[in-house]
């Protein structure tokens, strides 16, 4: 199992301190300890440039946007719309007019399940793979038992890694409209061969959805680089505020789907006979959006890009190393998943504590991870698990807070055996 | 493990004990009602048999895959409950209810109080109600195992 | 034409001073003249305590929630939950489980067309108005397309009011399972007699979905006593966060009613063969919610709640009434809609000039208000009209603003005329 | 209105001049090409006539409802493209464009300059963007009429 991250500068290096700094909430206590966060992949705590861009927007320069003639709404529509160009560079997406903002990955992923799954007939199919979170797999079973298609599962290696030949069996029959996975596993920390997945499904004449949640927090992501149709994530990971995710999709295929929502702000005309659309992207975005989240993600973006994911990978793999290695001397523990490529997210279990005990013991000692099916039950069973504890990393993370874990752990599985 | 067991009221040495030996584990040949009690969150179950003798518990055994707070509830409650009838056995699950949720509605003054005794170990999870439902796991089967008995 | 309100206690007073310190935006110039916001049935402006309690989630106590077992997801948790008990008592519905969180009022409407909507077979019917903003109607036109149902639309008098005649008339077949209409009119005014209404479309044997995204930000709001079956606002206009919005249902609707989006949060059990689902209303919350937008919908609710509805009403009833009056001295101005019962929303044209030069010259000069068709085409073409300027009030909105205001129009005019 | 107006080169004297009494409005007995432009969110509607003599522009006429800044931008574009080539009519609407918008795209030094005139009032729109397609819409409809025929 290697550790490996698309990083090529090594050398960039992140001043963990300073970016510390900028999290209040890294310096709360819990249960009179020092908190230490590790449960970034459930949601990333908020830095100051994030929180404050919000407020400030909401203090001097705030107005409902689009419609208005106002100063206010100009300047708050200019903000907002900024932040889709922003989005567009994040994603090196060929156009800004690709970006949809939705409330959160799940809503994305709904999004394409009913107005890309409106164009599919009955005995098409959609592929997914034994590790999907539940975002990524009850919307098809959804479409479905609506639109009677089929919905395939390509399998895993007991590593955690897709299993590619499985896969491309899968395709074989050419029914697969559309392979929707995910690009790292929220509970394996695999990152999946994007590239290599596209370029097998389109070879199939399959289209590919790739869920970016867990991923574009951790390495840079290009969708023209990894043959993308689709692209989802969320900005509450990417140390941005709840409530705003992005649906990125190739044009065309935005104009053929239909739309998801009516409403406001979707529309060109409407009388009560018939609506006509607006054009992509304000067709998918009904009512009025998120704006304040959506300049709270621009600020998110902006401070993640200027710290680089050349720093923030190589940072990340050099904790993820640290955490296998310091795990691996806990009595009982076993990690789940040795995937070929990961991110900073590592399950395990332990022998004799169940990971619900972890979890509360940990807390105790002001030691925040998650613990659960995270979402993705059909992969537990896989896994012949009810559930696994998992630690998570991010951008503020410190090798002594692994230390603190691992030590912790020790005391905790002492105290049950 | 000084420092997390002595910071951790809620992991009592009675509930790490009861959860790796429990005294009430197994099943019962001939039981007159059965009870199920499934948390599909964390795969926590418990299965329980038991043996009446008119209004009475006469016997109780539990099968528990769970966690430690679960498993313990499940040992301590059969603990608690045999020798009971079946309305004793009830009132004692509504009084845990109520101490788990730190109800306010809990009368004051109770004209027959009832005694919870070794469960008050639970009462650290009024903080941790995320955990609650483990504890409340075994009497949710109880509830079922009882749901066509007459109290 | 009454500015009737709701207010039984017309001495409650406001000090509307006290209440602009807390809005910072308030302070803000624009073209080098003190704001005058105008706009606020588009989007309300915050207070502090709305600003305030989002930072300090993000700065303190955040952490995903639900599925967390650590003190910072406990607590956030908490306080999400908590603000659906306030919701429930803001509305007076009678369980805090029939409050749904959502985006925004139109997918509150949206959500309502799918799974309501889902329950609907061809030949029944959807009655709304023709005063209905497009939240409220191209959702029920995609529904009529997509499931074959009817949907009918009751007129407006002259005045801008329901017709009562036409809309009993419409519902007399018994083949209407839902209206869904207005609770207050964001380009007339109109508060709709919601109770009689309810009563009619149940004689009838329909249900009754109100469209509160207005009306609840002017007076108290009890779905109880209004006899209503479904309920939306919009948190934005309410003085909250935007990104958060809410759906109340009688519990046994939301029980029927399949889900809407698929995802985490909202499942019981998931295979990959099927899933079931949670109970209400997690069923209709998939993914990660708006859970700093809730929280901070919560804060407003509260600070809305400590002033009162009944000081509000009085308040905007008082500056209404000033608006008609001095409105009315305009050369050229005429007040477009004349309805019995009005909230603070005043639309007006001017001969020789058009809506969007008297938006923009208002704007040259401080004051924010909207013009066009205000997502309500399909009314305007009922007036006859292609556009109109709207000035709207808040709690915020002193009368010599409405002054500015009427003197500057008087000025547009003479420069055009 | 001294203070508004002076707060507001947006409304020149000429832009309000020509809303109010256009010199171009009206039809054609015999347009060669016709061109209409509509903005279903204001309702501003226009509609062109035009005479063509080879590649010139020898008459044009507007008929406009919307707001003064769609209606002086018709009347002050007729007056402009009159007896221009429709190539130079093309050139002349780019460069306007490129005005609104603030293209910082626009090279800086032209070959052949394009000038603007009259319609430079309308450059303040730069700071009111949701207004620029009122000044755009008779340009579209412009370049509707021409869609079919060679520069
Ligand atoms: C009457 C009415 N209904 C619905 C809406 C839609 O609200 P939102 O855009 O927040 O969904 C609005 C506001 O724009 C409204 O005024
Ligand atoms: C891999 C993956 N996909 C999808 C999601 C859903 O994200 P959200 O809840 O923000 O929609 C998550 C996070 O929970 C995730 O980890």
């Amino acid at each position: 199992m290697s550790t490996h991250t698309s990083t090529t500068h090594a050398h960039a290096q992140l001043d963990v301190q300073a970016i510390r700094q900028q999290f209040p909430i890294l310096g709360e206590k819990v249960h009179d300890r020092p908190l230490v966060f590790l449960d970034s992949a459930a949601s990333a705590q908020k830095p100051n440039a994030v929180i404050d861009s919000m407020a400030s927007t909401m203090r001097h320069q705030y107005a409902n946007i689009h419609r208005g003639l106002h100063w206010m709404s100009e300047r708050t529509t200019e903000a907002y719309e900024g932040v889709r160009d922003l989005v567009a560079d994040f994603l090196n997406a060929p156009s800004r007019e690709e970006i949809v903002f939705t409330r959160n990955s799940t809503e994305a992923i709904n999004l394409v399940a009913h107005s890309f799954g409106a164009l599919l007939k009955p005995g098409q199919a959609v592929l997914i793979s034994q590790m999907e979170h539940h975002a990524n797999l009850v919307p098809w079973q959804m479409l479905r038992d609506r639109a009677g298609i089929d919905l395939r599962v390509a399998p895993i290696t007991d590593d955690g890694d897709l299993d590619m030949d499985a896969y491309t069996a899968l395709l074989a029959d050419g029914k697969v409209a559309l392979v929707s996975m995910t690009h790292m596993s929220n509970v394996l920390g695999t990152i999946t061969p994007a590239k290599q997945i596209a370029d097998i499904a389109h070879a199939a004449g399959a289209l590919v959805l790739f869920d970016g949640s867990q991923s574009v927090v951790h390495h840079k992501t290009d969708v023209q680089e990894l043959g993308a149709d689709f692209y989802t994530f969320t900005g509450h990971k990417l140390y941005g505020p709840t409530g705003i995710g992005v649906l990125w999709a190739r044009r065309d295929l935005l104009e053929q789907m239909p739309p998801f929502l009516g409403g406001g702000d979707m529309i060109s005309t409407v009388t009560f006979e018939r609506s006509t659309w607006a054009n992509i992207p304000h067709k998918f975005e009904a009512g009025t959006p998120a704006i304040v989240e959506t300049i709270g993600l621009g600020a998110a973006i902006d401070w993640v890009s200027k710290i680089g994911f050349d720093a923030i990978a190589a940072h990340e793999a050099e904790l993820t190393a640290h955490a296998l290695t310091r795990l691996a001397t806990v009595p009982g523990l076993s990690i789940v998943g040795h995937p070929r490529v990961r991110g900073g997210v590592v399950s395990f279990t332990m022998a004799d504590v169940h990971p619900h005990d972890i979890a509360t013991l940990l807390d105790r000692n002001g030691i925040a991870i998650r613990a659960g099916h995270h979402c993705a039950e059909p992969l537990m069973r896989r896994l012949g698990l009810s559930a696994t504890a998992r630690a998570s990393f991010g951008i503020y993370t410190q090798k002594e807070e692994i230390d603190v874990l691992a030590d912790t752990l020790v005391r905790i599985r002492d105290f049950f055996v | 493990m000084n420092t997390t067991a002595e910071r951790d009221a809620l992991y009592d040495r009675l509930i790490v004990e009861r959860a790796r030996a429990p005294l009430y584990a197994g099943r019962l040949s001939a039981p007159d009602v059965q009870g199920d009690g499934r948390n599909p969150l964390c795969g926590d179950k418990t299965h329980l048999d038991i043996v009446l003798n008119g209004h009475h518990i006469q016997d109780i055994r539990h099968n528990t895959r769970g966690c430690a707070i679960c498993a313990a509830a499940a040992d301590l409650m059969a603990e608690h409950v045999r020798g009971n009838t079946v309305a004793q056995a009830l009132a004692v699950s509504d009084r845990f209810r109520a101490m788990l949720v730190g109800s306010p509605s809990l009368p004051v003054v109770e004209a027959q109080p009832v005694p919870l005794g070794a469960l008050e170990v639970f009462a650290p999870l009024q903080s941790h109600k995320a955990r609650i439902r483990c504890a409340e796991l075994p009497w949710i089967a109880l509830k079922e195992a009882f749901s066509h008995v007459d109290g």
